[in-house]
């Protein structure tokens, strides 16, 4: 067996147990940890394919930049709100196992029947080496071909700031501070359980939502917190 | 594409781009006024500079409606269908604008306009380029700006959990779908050694002729760009996310999703499924047939046991989704017959099943938000969006419940509004297509339809109102729907003028196709 | 160069779009200062209309845009104006215009006031793209919306049951005649394989490639919708009803303009009628019947607005005979006078109508003249001019029609039948017109004066009068002199051109039926028409002259001398005076062997297949989809992990489907 | 397979992909449910650059520096829009957030 077959074995083997690590994890932080275990190998595995650029994007951009964005979330997130797995819903897991099993064989046969080969390009190690490697050919056709896609991206990312910014950034202080309470009809789906704006029932009555807990199975046993005061909504 | 070993920049023809830079810089125009105006002039100026911008945008589509060309290396096409649904997104953008305006900037505890506009104008962006992509990655890239974009969108009201509850469900579907979309693109690139759509249908096309059954890897391709690309657009059964992301929305933000994002999932799925995989058209129309049925017969089955207007048109907007499937399902057929048009020199035979389809998307943005924006109208006024809050809007508000009459009657499809025309030319391309048992669908799910549509018209003006509506002044949004409404007539009546320009794109692919195959 | 064609019906209808859009809250009571300039700038651009076509001798078009496009049924939105579409032109914007201008005053104070001014122009508009249309399917269309806007106009006091009622029956008389308009248009398509008028390829131009008997059945379905709409026997029924609509309605819709499309129709398909004969008769035969009845029907009655009611079905008959008996310049000649005559007389009547107060019956009125002298100088030259009085615009157009009757070449013996009843109805009309002149405005008041004070109309409600009664006096000069005057070389190249057209086609059918009269009525066509001498004119001249005044001097001696006594002559003809006051009996005979019989059969279908059969399946099926509505939603669970279990079940299901299915596969355990 | 060739890469990419599918389908924590999300673009990534590798083409290289781009911008939403979700109903169980449903 061929040292490079070898290696690719070590690393698929690695590749999937951490995959499976992440799916069965029950911390998510477990689960946070295998996925970075699972990238390190998925870049090892482009750089077998003389993908080395991507290789090293893989591990920035995913294991530095996203997952510690989706750690920092994890932290954020109250250790409380996790839900704790393997916690009824078997169906589930036996369709989506089901699924997934067939979805294999379905896949397998079309890889392993595969006979239409696109048609093959100019890009041979040998082209890939005498333009200075691959970073230096991506670079090329990133900014020859691909150039408008790439200004694009561009604006993907900056939508994705500005996104971020105006989802995450917290609210008017006094939203944290007070106690949140009542709740409204105006915008809200269903409106059966909210009162009117205007006549709605006096302040005492209203359901005092803190923290969690007590309320009922509508919201999974949690609070629902619509807003912070009626007038909110209508902009009075 | 190959690899050029010398690097040479490409000099790409920018007056084809103007609209789309027009868009592009309207974004980053409002970025900096958004920073840098004082916070009391910002709905006016902010609102004339949106709705400017994207009339600019429009103007300029006229010097690139008779092109037929492509810049960036093929990333870019200016043809028909760029014009044409860059045409339709426009417009919904700025009706978007006039009915959201008020709404973002008072309702919901006064969400920051700026970054609204600016998230709209990207989000359209996406869209645009979804429509002028020439190549998968182009298709892809635009697909998410735009996603993304209506993402935060949808999350926009977020003191409310619903509304942060419905752009989970949206975010991570849409994720979902778009793994599975991209895993698709990949198979199709690996089967034909290119991302542009040209050289994919070419390379398509010299595989397919003289096989009666596909190769598995092949099928497989397809159905994944199928499938990702169905959610988008929402059909049946990748639809679940639109109920709850549409009910959780902002409603003037309900009313841009349901055409926007939509029409760039049409717009992806014309590039990629008629454009780039083209010749796989026998394999997939049934598939897309079938698909339509459901979508209709679902979305409007499940429409009438709903209270919830939003949701209920919400419902509505998966059914009128299986109406334009319907019109992609009779594309290219043998026996239909399309009318003549001469684009850039080449004279071609457009494709009626395109032509309605687009005619539909065309039409789908007058109605839709016009429909959301009464909604929005109706909240404005201290009220909610359940069936109850609309008693008796017939006596309080008369136009009010004239427009939205209007709206309804024309999404149900009566003559002469809007929206029968673009049910008339769906029938009748499915029928041209021999696609009869497809036309009945239509037909019966129209019928199906009319239960609730009609039954918000009946609550209207046969129900007594149970309660006064606050008085608000809303100029912007009342001029919005009065436009809608307006266009819902006229626009019917000039059908054939909007139907000539949807000819352009079936006209231009066909040319493509013969550029093809040559 | 045409391009203002269409400010005519848009300057309506932009008024009554405004009316009824912002009439409850904006323009109120004002609403007529929207809608009479509308009405007035439409009335002037007719008039530049007019113009360019008297100088150019060209017709105008203007193309707007097609509609409904698909396949090889395709409508196109064009506007077309001919000479004969001038005329009608100028008589619908015309009389329309005074009409509004009447209305200020007659609806003055009415609750829904901007309504009126909302259906007013909306008729007009309607009434103006059916006369510029140039096909057959949009003529269909506004002939449907000219129906709907007079259902709406009659219903207009829609409190008053019995103008519910008359609504209705205008709209389901009307139906039938419509119904045969529709298949006729629907075979023009099937034969033509086209509804346009004009062109190589249009309907006109090629009525010759096809046989008789498919023009005949085209031509006979069209003038059934013509029956509806002008109100001819045996659909008459509904015009003297529709009187319940207030008068400026009356005087616009049932008198000057609607019932005319009917006439305007048959002329406008002057081509096809010209290829067969036997349509041309039954028009003639209709017609002709429908003269003789409606005049006799009047004599008899006593409400003021039926008797003009029924004048106007008797002159419709004569135009349709007219058309008939081939005189079709004669038939528009009087389409257009009486237009102007016949609105004299009903806003006339509106006028006494309401200078008495509402009150309609002339039994109850007299000596009207000292109270309302403009109304009454206005409603006698009205009266002169429909009896038939020289120098009156009706003496000019009612003589030319009996001539034209007289030397009919089409029927040539039929021709002399025609011209005596024509006579007889002729000497009808002057006397009913003066039996309502006459018991109106003379003789001693027959109200009570104490409590009814008769007063003279507001000047918005008289200057139309005198507008159209100077109209009356000198229209008919425009036909002056007779069968050759300015009029006649002006609307002839309409009749001539078809008549051309036609010619050769019916040369080749003359041959095959040995029909000499239709060989030298082709001739005729050649030459534009009729040629009469001069001797023949006086004498016809003279002949109706003597038989209008007749029928004067005649009303004179019962009502003025009373040498003769109204009641005895009924009393001794009893049944015969019976028979014409129950209007022949036409209304009762459509109650009881029609009305009545669909009632029943109406009411045996809702009980027991409506309600027994359909509802209990229709609630099935409506119950089931209820229920099946209420079972889907079910589905959408909430949980977003379902969500992605459907999206992945389908994609596996497709994907399993297809490779099973459709895949070049050849692995045993799939196959 | 005695040499390494696109066949092996390909698998292991539907190896990774469906675990990712499977997660999505099972688990119930939304952050797992976007790593997994993650996860399956990574196979897909995989896949072009087989692809690509096979065919000498650089084309499937560039999609995937697009995807990681893209899939960096969808996580700073996404991750907003979890965070402002969490906040709100205390929970990151999706079968706990059904207020909207029907």
């Amino acid at each position: 067996m061929p040292w490079d077959l070898i290696i690719f074995y070590m690393l698929a083997a690695v590749c999937i147990a951490a995959a499976l690590g992440v799916v069965v994890a029950t911390n998510p932080v477990h689960s946070a940890i295998f996925l970075v275990l699972c990238f390190f190998n998925v870049a090892g595995v482009f750089v077998m394919m003389g993908a080395e650029f991507l290789a090293v994007i893989q591990v920035i951009v995913y294991t530095g930049a996203i997952l510690v964005l989706l750690l920092f979330v994890l932290m954020l997130v109250n250790p409380d709100d996790l839900p704790e797995f393997h916690q009824g819903k078997p169906v589930q897991r036996v369709v989506g196992g089901l699924l997934g099993l067939i979805l294999l064989l379905e896949i397998a046969i079309a890889i392993l029947n595969r006979e239409v080969v696109g048609v093959t390009g100019t890009a041979t190690p040998e082209a890939i080496a005498a333009v200075g490697g691959n970073t230096q050919a991506i670079g090329r056709l990133l900014f020859s071909d691909y150039l408008l896609a790439f200004e694009v991206v561009s604006l993907v990312l900056t939508v994705g700031v500005i996104g971020a910014i105006v989802l995450a950034l917290p609210e008017r202080l006094g939203e944290k501070v007070v106690q949140r309470k009542g709740t409204i009809s105006l915008g809200h789906a269903r409106g059966v359980d909210m009162e009117a704006l205007g006549e709605g029932t006096p302040e005492g009555e209203a359901p005092i939502l803190s923290g969690r807990g007590g309320f009922a199975k509508a919201s999974g046993g949690r609070k629902l917190v619509m807003t912070n005061d009626p007038d909110e909504y209508t902009g009075a | 594409m190959n690899l050029d070993l010398s690097l040479d920049l490409i000099s790409p023809v920018w007056r084809l781009t103007t609209p789309q830079l027009i868009v592009f810089f309207l974004a980053l125009v409002l970025l900096m006024l958004d920073a840098f105006l004082p916070k009391a002039k910002h709905f006016t100026v902010l609102t004339a500079v949106s709705i400017g911008g994207y009339a600019a945008a429009i103007v300029a589509l006229y010097w690139q409606h008779d092109k037929n060309e492509s810049t960036f290396n093929g990333l870019f096409r200016a043809d028909g269908l760029t014009v044409f649904l860059s045409l339709i997104l426009l417009c919904a953008a700025i009706l978007s604008v006039m009915t959201s305006a008020s709404y973002v900037d008072r309702l919901e505890g006064r969400m920051p306009l700026g970054e609204f506009y600016v998230l709209l104008a990207f989000s359209i962006l996406g869209a645009l380029l979804v429509a002028s992509a020439g190549n998968l990655i182009m298709i892809f890239v635009g697909i998410e700006l735009s996603a993304l974009a209506t993402y935060v969108l949808a999350a926009f009201a977020k003191r409310r959990a619903t509304a942060l509850e419905g752009a989970m469900k949206y975010f991570l579907l849409g994720m979902f779908a778009s793994a599975l979309l991209v895993y698709g693109m990949t198979w199709v690139y690996g089967i034909t050694g290119s991302t542009d759509l040209d050289q994919i249908a070419a390379h398509l096309q010299g595989v397919v002729t003289g096989s009666e059954s596909r190769q598995p890897e092949i099928l497989f391709a397809l159905l994944l760009v199928v499938v990702g690309l169905g959610f988008k657009i929402a059909a049946v059964p990748f639809h679940m996310w639109t109920p709850d992301a549409y009910d959780g929305a902002p409603t003037p933000v309900t009313g841009f999703m349901s055409v926007a994002p939509k029409a760039a999932g049409f717009a992806a799925i014309l590039r990629l499924l008629v454009q780039g995989l083209g010749p796989l058209r026998d394999d997939w129309y049934l598939l897309i047939a079938i698909l339509a049925t459901l979508t209709m017969i679902f979305g409007n089955l499940v429409a009438i046991s709903q209270r919830n207007v939003k949701r209920m048109l919400a419902y509505s907007s998966i059914a009128h989704t299986g109406y334009m499937m319907v019109g992609l399902a009779a594309y290219n057929s043998a026996s239909g017959e399309g009318r003549f048009v001469s684009l850039a020199g080449d004279t071609a035979q457009s494709d009626p099943g395109i032509t309605s389809l687009l005619y539909y998307l065309f039409a789908y943005a007058f109605v839709n938000i016009g429909a959301f924006a009464v909604i929005t109208w109706v909240q404005h006024r201290g009220r909610g969006m359940l069936l109850e809050d609309f008693a008796g809007l017939g006596q309080t508000n008369p136009l009010a419940a004239f427009a939205m009459t209007i709206f309804m009657v024309s999404l149900m499809g009566v003559p002469p509004l809007l929206g029968f025309y673009a049910k008339y030319y769906v029938i009748v391309a499915a029928i041209n297509a021999d696609l009869l048992w497809l036309a009945v669908a239509v037909v019966l799910a129209s019928a199906l339809s009319a239960y609730f549509y009609l039954r918000v018209v009946a609550v209207m003006y046969f129900s007594a109102p149970s309660r006064e509506l606050r008085a608000t002044s809303t100029p912007l949004l009342n001029a919005g729907i009065a436009l809608m409404a307006v266009a819902n007539v006229a626009l019917g009546l000039f059908s054939n003028q909007v139907l000539d320009l949807a000819d352009f794109w079936s006209g231009a692919m066909t040319v493509a196709q013969a550029v093809a195959s040559r | 160069m045409a391009d203002y064609l269409i400010l005519i019906p848009l300057l309506p209808l932009v008024a009554a779009i405004i009316n009824l859009l912002l009439g409850r809250t904006v323009t109120r009571g004002k609403a007529h200062l929207v809608s009479v300039p509308a009405v007035a700038g439409s009335w002037f651009v007719s008039l530049l209309v007019l113009r360019d076509i008297w100088n150019t001798e060209h017709a105008i078009e203007q193309k707007l845009f097609t509609w409904i496009p698909s396949g090889s049924f395709n409508v196109p939105v064009n506007l077309y104006a001919d000479q004969l579409t001038a005329v009608m032109l100028m008589v619908v914007t015309s009389v329309g215009l005074l009409v509004h201008i009447y209305s200020i005053g007659y609806m003055h104070g009415d609750g829904a006031y901007y309504r009126f001014f909302a259906y007013l122009p909306l008729f007009v508009f309607s009434m103006l793209m059916l006369v510029l249309a140039d096909n057959y399917m949009i003529v269909f269309f506004f002939w449907e919306a000219v129906g709907l806007c007079s259902f709406l106009l009659i219903g207009y006091y829609y409190k008053r049951r019995s103008a519910g009622n008359a609504a209705k029956k205008a709209f389901i008389v009307n139906r039938v005649g419509d119904l045969g308009f529709g298949l006729g248009v629907i075979m023009i398509f099937w034969t033509f394989g086209t509804v346009n008028f004009w062109g190589p390829e249009g309907v006109f131009a090629r009525v010759g490639d096809f046989g008789q008997t498919t023009i005949t059945v085209i031509a006979l379905l069209l003038f059934t919708g013509a029956i509806g709409k002008s109100a001819q026997f045996p659909l008459h029924v509904w015009l003297p009803d529709a009187m319940e609509g207030p008068t400026p309605v009356s005087a616009l819709i049932h008198a000057a303009t609607m019932v005319t499309a009917g006439i305007y129709l048959v002329a406008r398909s002057n081509a096809l009628f010209q290829a067969s004969t036997t349509a041309m008769l039954v028009v003639t035969c209709i017609g002709l019947f429908t003269a003789v009845m409606g005049a006799s029907i009047a004599i008899t009655q006593n409400d003021i607005k039926r008797i003009v009611a029924y004048s106007t079905v008797s002159q419709l008959g004569f135009m349709a005979f007219a058309l008939g008996t081939g005189a079709w310049m004669a038939a528009i000649f009087h389409l257009m006078t009486h237009a102007f005559f016949k609105g004299l007389l009903f806003l006339g009547c509106g006028s006494v109508i309401h200078g008495m107060h509402e009150e309609q019956d002339i039994q109850k009125m007299g000596n009207l003249r000292k109270y309302m002298p403009v109304t009454f100088l206005t409603f006698l030259i009205g009266s002169l001019a429909n009896a038939g009085i020289f120098p009156l615009a009706g003496f000019w157009s009612k003589d030319e029609i009996i001539v034209g009757a007289w030397i009919s070449t089409v029927f040539p013996n039929f021709g002399k039948v025609v011209t005596v009843l024509a006579f007889a109805a002729a000497f009808m009309t002057a006397f009913y017109m003066f039996r309502l002149v006459f018991k109106v405005f003379f003789g001693k008041e027959n109200f009570d004066t104490e409590h009814v004070h008769p007063h003279e109309s507001p000047k918005t409600m008289t200057g139309p009068l005198v507008i159209l009664a100077v109209a009356t006096i000198l229209i008919g000069f425009v036909g002056f002199p007779p069968e050759d005057g300015k009029f006649h070389h002006f609307i002839g190249t309409v009749f001539e051109s078809h008549a051309g057209e036609a010619t050769h086609a019916m040369a080749s059918v003359a041959v095959h039926n040995d029909g000499g009269a239709l060989a030298v009525m082709a001739e005729e066509g050649e030459h534009g028409g009729h040629h009469v001498s001069l001797a023949m004119t006086i004498t016809f001249g003279v002949i109706s002259s003597v038989v209008a005044i007749g029928g004067i001097f005649l009303a004179y001696l019962y009502y003025i001398r009373r040498s003769l006594s109204a009641e005895a002559t009924a009393a001794r003809f009893n049944g015969l005076y019976n028979f014409l006051y129950n209007r022949w009996g036409f209304d009762t005979l459509y109650q009881e062997r029609i009305v009545a019989p669909l009632m029943r059969l109406a009411y045996f279908l809702w009980q027991v297949i409506d309600v027994k059969v359909i509802d209990g399946t229709v609630n099935g099926i409506a119950k089931g989809t209820l229920s099946a509505s209420q079972t889907l939603r079910k589905v959408q669970t909430g949980v977003v992990s379902n969500y992605a279990l459907a999206i992945a079940l389908g994609m596996v299901v497709i994907i399993g489907i297809y490779l099973v299915g459709f895949s070049s596969l050849d692995v045993p355990f799939l196959r | 397979m005695g040499e390494l060739g696109v066949e092996h890469f390909l698998s292991l990419s539907a190896a990774l992909f469906i675990i990712g599918m499977m997660g999505v389908l099972i688990r119930r924590n939304i952050l797992i449910i976007f790593m997994c999300v993650e996860l399956m673009l990574t196979a897909a990534n995989i896949s072009l650059i087989a692809f690509g590798w096979q065919m000498h083409s650089l084309d499937g290289q560039v999609f995937v520096l697009f995807t990681i781009a893209i899939a960096a911008a969808e996580a700073a939403v996404g991750l907003a829009i979890i965070l402002a979700l969490s906040r709100r109903v205390h929970t990151v169980d999706v079968a706990e957030i059904h207020e909207l449903r029907d």
